[in-house]
């Protein structure tokens, strides 16, 4: 028993710390979508934070946690820089900044020399263990439980709901979606950081558009009502692929099929949060 | 060379037009970014090549069948994924969310079938040869490329604006609700909707497989997410939008790669973009006619 | 304590406000009436920062608040609901009051995050308030609910809550007793006249002229963005300008 | 009692990277295939255990360690692309088990460890000569060059391209780039056209140089302007796209199709027959590879300790030399990197035949 | 024949009854009304009569034939139009096609006729045909909501609360318009928060609470009426 549990967790265990960091990325993207703006960026603050805590380790062989903190700064701070202009407007500009600015992230990765280019960084030593991923998936549902009944949850929701009224009740709206866009950042380049010290290797293909997409996907299958819904997503995203091996050259096809039914059951995500009506 | 270059972008711009225009009709009318756009795109491009290869079908045949073969792959997304949403309650981007599941089993099934390698269209199957204008070069095929798209582009804000259809359309496209009491068929409207813009995807898919050579199961991918910027360049929903939007795009591309930097052409032209929202928040030819009061 | 100089409104070619003045008093409850289109609503969103003006000035309590952003304009004490009804749907009646209070509490994120008492107290009497106020639109009962599946009436009156829920100085209410049958406006009257006694500066757009003719102590007609008629509801009702832009002869009687 | 002897084979077998990596799952299957109809290794059949991993990191490493501590196998081919061998590979290195790339050929990959083999081509030995070789039939004084930029293979074959014409001392008069998925060239090849090369050097892959040369055709390159690439034009996928157009290309490879060796031809056979298309340069190298592994565990024999038998495999891999297959003569160096000789290739008459040796 | 006979209709919204057990009938040429507090279940009761709402039990009748259950584009064929609460008007379409679009169910030819009429009862739409609805008013949009109808050339109109947000003189005006679509042929269900009103131009009237009717009378008799006098009237 005991070696089979053994043996499982060997195989295992990237799968599980990848559910983690997608964990992490959904809620990411959950901080925007709560205040109801749509970011397709956090692929590409991801792979910021994932080069930059890569390059803290590599180049100056910073301790880990400092590697981390700067993944997420570096972020955190480039979506303050796109945040400003773009959240004063509302809609789907931000999809469309955070569109434009993936293609310009992985364009600048491509043509940096200290990024590898195409080629990417490889030799990422690993240093991301079990209790990292726990301890900062801890964090973040402490800091979601907190929000949830806030005064700060309660703004975003209203945002969410109808701008223009928020923005009537005194809610600063422009600062709360930069906030929480920049929040979002930084969890994503956090999650970025972890991913490079397991999996060892980077390259700007993996931060593109089709990641920003499963990172939407993961929160909006699990319901975006709580944040407990884009960790089931994810989870459940994350794991079906495997689980389907099986299956072969058609385990994609089963997949999207699943995604499909999933959907049209549960259209408010599989978590949903129950108010009377 | 910049008449060249001027032709090639407008060759680029007709190309992401075609696509946009199925695309920002869906989105105006069901109010969804179907994802699987690319997909239809994809397979409106092999079913114009199975009729081309097997019944050695002209040009026209090909677009027809190509367009048919999209028209339904489109109405049955819509029936199967997008259609039970409709019914109820739901998180305005869970459609989205089915049309991405619908992609993948659709794309994984045609991976399938035709497996990953790329195919092509026999090579007489147009005349190669090029027509000079001043000093721009291009075949007949490019200059039908360019002219579709603006034909289509002008016969859809004719049929939406002239026609009672079209104005039932639009009608369902802002409040489905209200277009109910009016007595239009809501339901039909939403599925001739998605049977006409899949369709519209499967003439890009067949016209941009003939002249770019390379019809495999993932190229609806890299189209699809400039469709993206295109349908919200122009103006969500919007079909002058498409167009306009599709153009800007090729230029932008084509230009950055003449006078700037290859290596750069996609920061540069998605940055631009950008610029050109920040003036123009709601796309160019967007409005938000959205009463405060 | 609010005062309008010259403003000027114009949509494309249409000029929708033109060159209007105009003060309200404060504790008053002000009515201003006039024809659908005259530009109420619209002057209602210059007032508080939804659309700018194509010129003139807002002055709110002595500052210039022509030009600053909508939220900042809630900070200084203006509240408004709108006449298409814009409730949060998907929060419950509660969550909605207490989204208008947003601006009362005062609490940081650290205290959000630590649990501080400073944040167990605000949240514990902000709630009791809220659902006070929502006592006093009859709401209490429902406020779990999720504001959706309101009537419109009710969801009229969840709005008037909302708004109230801001404090503020002055209360921008447009058409506030649209879809109340004769008994509920009665009750709106009397619930409108109770807000203002306890220190509320209303200022009202509404077509029924008993509700303003009831609670409004001064009154301020507009035709095609201009004033044609201010002054006690009694002198307004038998203005001749009125009674043939708006009125109609039956209402002076 | 003949045992089992179970290869992790692990390639992208759904997704865009599918076109490379089905055709190399072709490859090793035919050569199982073939190995086992003569008996197997010794009498031990061999085993394939075929997984997808998507060119994707994470999945590549979750189907390494699936490989290694599920199934147990002796070695692993795979994964596709570089960018998922520099993930998985330090796993298998870290567990000792021979990781056989057939497709990785970025810089760097064998430095991972002591398990890492590969016997993908390098480009670095043979695009030199085939610069070589073509600026001296061709006179070539000015040349341009366009590459694929964001994928690994297209940019090595371009950075060696550089060196190689730096070395010819020609002028390049132009270098454009384009993006994986790119359909439209037209921009690129329109500069390169008002620049007037003698050639054109192309870091592209099949399904993007089929395309490049056929749109500079008809933009009005002349053939006699050749297109010189990497073995990303060594696929009989170009002259099926690119027709007429692709006529005179120039590339290099230890490999091609219409090789007339006998072993060449009895592998072209087969493969076509079984998967009723040509096989490409990668199925080749996979074909080659597991005869290649077929070598080493030849020389060593199972003790059924899986993990021992794993070390010992290495140390007679390692030690392969002069295997002749259909590339022709293979050997590892001493970095288990291929050995191998290449040969300039161009297209003539719709084939692919020498240009020189 | 009664022309609408709802009898024991039920409606829900998911665990909600908002209906519960209503029944009422239209004569042909009658003006009925129907009055009730907030949240009574009025718009409710219009709403499952269009076919928006499905019914939990009950049937509704129509000129003798069920049509509980039908579509609501066939409903609208077959007569009936509803001129929904809070203007329902389609903001992105001009003024004309707007009301075009309320003459979607009938054969094109006399629609132009029909226009002018309805521009001839509200000239302020002739002279905003172009715009964009969204641009108009309150009451304007009221007025434009209540063409539209007008255009579908109805035997049975619905109407919710059609006096909402209107000026003194324009709810005089409407209710004068709805005495005179009804002298010309056409029945109305006329939903109303302006009870005083509604019951000096029905006929009969209704009084609904809390999903049950309970109430129902000649409208004169209505207007005298204690209770009403009292929970509707304001007196
Ligand atoms: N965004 C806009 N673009 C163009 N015209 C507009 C716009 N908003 C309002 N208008 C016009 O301005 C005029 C005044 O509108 P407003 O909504 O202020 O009227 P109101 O007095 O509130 O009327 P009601 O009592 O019917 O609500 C109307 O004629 C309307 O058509
Ligand atoms: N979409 C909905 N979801 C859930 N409950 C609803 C919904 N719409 C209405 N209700 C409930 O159904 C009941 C009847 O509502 P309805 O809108 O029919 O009232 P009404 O009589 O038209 O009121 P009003 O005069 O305010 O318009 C109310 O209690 C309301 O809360
Ligand atoms: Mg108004
Ligand atoms: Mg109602």
């Amino acid at each position: 028993m005991t070696e089979f549990l053994m043996s499982f967790w060997q195989t295992y265990n990237t799968l599980f710390y990848t559910v983690l960091v997608h964990g992490m990325l959904a809620l990411s993207i959950y901080i925007t979508l709560a205040c109801g703006q749509l970011s397709l960026g956090n692929a590409a603050f991801m792979g910021i934070g994932a080069y930059t805590a890569a390059l803290f380790t590599l180049k100056l062989n910073a301790p880990f946690g400092l590697s981390l903190l700067a993944g997420g700064m570096l972020p955190a701070f480039v979506a303050l820089i796109i945040g400003v202009p773009t959240l004063r407007l509302s809609g789907v500009y931000l999809a469309m900044a955070t569109l434009g600015f993936g293609e310009v992230v992985r364009v600048v990765f491509l043509n940096m020399s200290i990024t590898g280019g195409s080629v990417g960084l490889n030799g990422v030593p690993p240093k991301t263990e079990l209790w990292h991923l726990l301890l900062v998936m801890g964090v973040l549902i402490y800091f979601f439980l907190k929000l949830k009944n806030s005064r700060f949850g309660r703004a975003l929701e209203a945002i969410r709901e109808d701008e223009v009224a928020a923005a009537v009740m005194g809610i600063k709206t422009t600062s709360f979606k930069v906030w929480a866009f920049v929040i979002g950042a930084f969890i994503a380049g956090v999650a970025g950081g972890l991913n490079a010290h397991f999996t060892f290797f980077l390259s700007p293909r993996e931060y593109g558009f089709d990641f920003a997409v499963d990172i939407l996907t993961f929160a909006i299958l699990g319901g975006t009502g709580t944040f407990w819904g884009p960790l089931v997503g994810s989870t459940i995203l994350t794991i079906l692929p495997e689980m389907l091996r099986f299956l072969g050259s058609y385990r994609l096809a089963l997949n999207g099929l699943i995604l499909v039914l999933v959907v049209v059951y549960l259209p408010n995500g599989i978590i949903t949060v129950k108010k009377k009506d | 060379m910049f008449l060249q270059q001027f032709a090639n972008a407008l060759v680029l711009g007709s190309v992401y037009a075609l696509f946009a225009l199925g695309f920002t009709l869906i989105f105006g009318v069901l109010e969804v970014i179907t994802l699987a756009h690319g997909a239809v795109f994809m397979i409106g491009a092999f079913a114009g090549l199975a009729v081309v290869t097997k019944f050695n079908a002209g040009l026209i045949p090909a677009i027809l069948v190509g367009m048919m073969a999209s028209g339904i792959l489109g109405w049955l997304i819509d029936l199967l994924a997008i259609r039970p949403l409709r019914k109820r309650k739901f998180h305005h981007l869970a459609p989205m969310i089915a049309t991405i599941g619908c992609a993948t089993f659709v794309i994984s099934i045609s991976q399938g079938v035709f497996g990953a390698e790329i195919y092509r269209f026999p090579f007489d199957f147009m005349p190669a040869t090029s027509y000079n204008f001043w000093a721009m070069q291009l075949t007949l095929l490019q200059i039908i490329i360019v002219g579709v798209a603006l034909a289509l582009m002008l016969i859809i804000i004719f049929l939406l604006n002239r026609t009672k259809w079209g104005k039932a359309v639009r009608a369902v496209a802002e409040t489905p609700r209200t277009a109910a009491l009016l007595g239009i068929p809501v339901e039909r409207v939403f599925q001739l909707t998605s049977f006409s813009a899949s369709a519209l995807g499967g003439a890009a898919g067949v016209l941009t497989g003939i002249n770019f050579n390379a019809i495999h199961t993932f190229m609806g991918g890299p189209i699809m997410h400039r469709g993206i910027a295109v349908i919200i360049l122009g103006g969500m929903g919007d079909i002058r939008g498409a167009v306009v939007g599709g153009l800007i795009l090729g230029f932008a591309e084509i230009m950055s790669v003449a006078y700037l930097s290859s290596d750069f052409r996609d920061a540069i032209s998605f940055g631009l973009l950008f610029i050109i929202l920040l003036v123009r928040p709601a796309g160019i030819f967007g409005s938000n006619i959205e009463r405060k009061g | 304590m609010l005062r309008l100089e010259n403003i000027i409104k114009d949509f494309g070619g249409l000029r929708v406000l033109d060159s209007l003045s105009l003060q309200v008093g404060e504790g008053l409850i002000f009515g201003l009436i006039g024809p659908n289109g005259a530009g109420k609503t619209t002057l209602f969103n210059i007032i508080s920062g939804l659309s700018r003006p194509t010129a003139g000035r807002v002055i709110f309590n002595g500052t210039d608040i022509t030009h600053l952003p909508p939220s900042s304009i809630a900070a200084c004490g203006m509240g408004r609901t709108f006449q298409n009804i814009r409730i949060f749907k998907e929060l419950s009646l509660l969550e909605n009051v207490l989204a208008g209070m947003h601006r009362l509490f005062t609490y940081s994120p650290v205290a959000m995050l630590l649990n501080l008492p400073v944040q167990k107290r605000e949240e514990k009497a902000l709630r009791e308030k809220a659902l006070e106020i929502l006592e006093l639109f009859h709401l209490a009962g429902k406020a779990k609910r999720q504001a959706e599946s309101l009537s419109y009436g009710e969801q009229r009156k969840l709005e008037l809550a909302r708004a109230l829920a801001t404090s503020p100085k002055l209360l921008l209410v447009d058409e506030p007793a649209a879809g109340m049958n004769p008994a509920e406006t009665e009750e709106l009257m009397g619930e409108i006249v109770q807000i203002n006694n306890r220190g509320y500066t209303i200022c009202l757009i509404e077509h029924d002229m008993k509700f303003v003719m009831g609670v409004c102590r001064q009154v301020a007609v507009l035709n095609f963005g201009e004033l044609i008629a201010l002054g006690s509801p009694q002198e307004v009702k038998c203005n001749p300008l009125v009674i043939e832009a708006y009125l109609g002869k039956e209402e002076c009687k | 009692q003949a045992a089992e002897i179970k290869i992790g084979v692990t390639e992208a077998l759904t997704g865009p990277v599918a076109k490379y990596g089905v055709p190399i799952k072709n490859g090793f299957v035919l050569a199982a295939d073939e190995i086992n109809a003569a008996g197997g290794i010794k009498g031990n059949k061999i085993v394939l255990v075929i997984e997808d991993e998507q060119a994707k990191k994470e999945e590549a490493i979750n189907v390494f360690k699936k490989f290694i501590f599920q199934d147990k196998v002796l070695a692993i081919f795979g994964p596709t692309l570089s960018n998922s061998a520099f993930a998985s590979d330090p796993i298998a290195n870290k567990e000792k088990i021979v990781v056989f790339g057939t497709s990785n050929t970025a810089e760097g990959i064998t430095d991972i460890g002591p398990y890492v083999f590969r016997n993908s081509v390098a480009e670095a030995d043979i695009l030199p000569i085939v610069t070589k070789v073509a600026t001296k039939k061709l006179g070539l004084k000015k040349v341009a060059i366009i590459y694929g930029n964001d994928d690994s293979m297209t940019k090595s074959t371009y950075e060696i391209f550089l060196r190689s014409i730096k070395a010819e001392k020609l002028e390049v008069v132009d270098t454009e780039t384009f993006a994986k998925g790119d359909i439209d060239f037209s921009a690129q090849l329109t500069k390169i056209k008002s620049l007037n090369p003698d050639a054109v050097f192309c870091g592209a892959l099949v399904e993007e140089a089929s395309n490049i040369i056929l749109q500079a055709r008809k933009l009005g390159i002349p053939n006699k302007i050749r297109f010189i690439g990497g073995n990303g034009f060594n696929s009989a996928k170009l002259i099926e796209i690119g027709g007429a157009a692709a006529e005179g290309s120039i590339s290099g490879s230890p490999w091609f199709l219409d090789d007339p060796s006998k072993i060449n031809q009895t592998f072209v056979k087969a493969y076509t027959k079984k998967y009723g298309m040509a096989p490409d340069q990668f199925a080749a190298q996979a074909y080659d590879a597991l005869y290649i592994m077929a070598e080493g565990i030849k020389a060593i024999s199972l003790s059924g300790n899986v993990e021992k038998d794993r070390t010992t495999l290495r140390d007679a891999l390692a030690k392969v030399k002069n295997f002749k297959g259909v590339g022709g003569l293979f050997s590892f160096n001493e970095s288990r990197d291929a050995e191998q000789k290449g040969r300039v290739l161009y297209i003539k008459n719709g084939k692919f035949a020498i240009y020189a040796e | 024949m009664m022309l609408l006979e709802l009898k024991d209709v039920y409606v829900n919204y998911n665990h909600i009854q908002a209906l519960k057990g209503i029944s009422l009938n239209v004569a042909e040429g009658e003006i009925v009304a129907l009055i009730g507090a907030n949240g009574a279940g009025k718009s409710t009761t219009l709403n499952a009569i269009s076919g928006l709402l499905k019914t939990t039990g009950g049937n509704i009748i129509y000129e003798g034939s069920n049509i509980t259950g039908h579509s609501p584009q066939s409903i609208v064929r077959s007569g009936i139009i509803q001129v929904p609460e809070g203007r329902a008007i389609l903001t992105t379409l001009k003024v004309r096609e707007n009301l075009e679009m309320g003459a979607f169910t009938r054969k094109n030819d006399r629609i132009k006729d029909n226009l002018d009429a309805v521009f001839a009862r509200f000239p302020v739409l002739q002279k905003k045909a172009e715009l964009s609805a969204g641009n108009l008013s309150g009451g304007e949009q009221q007025m434009l909501a209540l063409g539209r109808a007008l255009m579908a050339k109805p035997r049975l109109l619905l109407m919710d609360e059609p006096s909402m947000g209107l000026s003194p003189i324009l709810v005089r005006e409407i209710f004068q318009i709805i005495t005179e679509i009804n002298k010309q042929g056409t029945s109305i269900l006329l939903v109303e928060q302006n009870a005083q009103m509604a019951l000096e131009v029905s006929r009969r009237g209704y009084v609904l609470e809390t999903g049950h009717i309970v109430l129902e009378d000649t409208s004169a008799n209505l207007l005298h009426n204690e209770k009403v006098i009292h929970a509707y009237l304001g007196g």
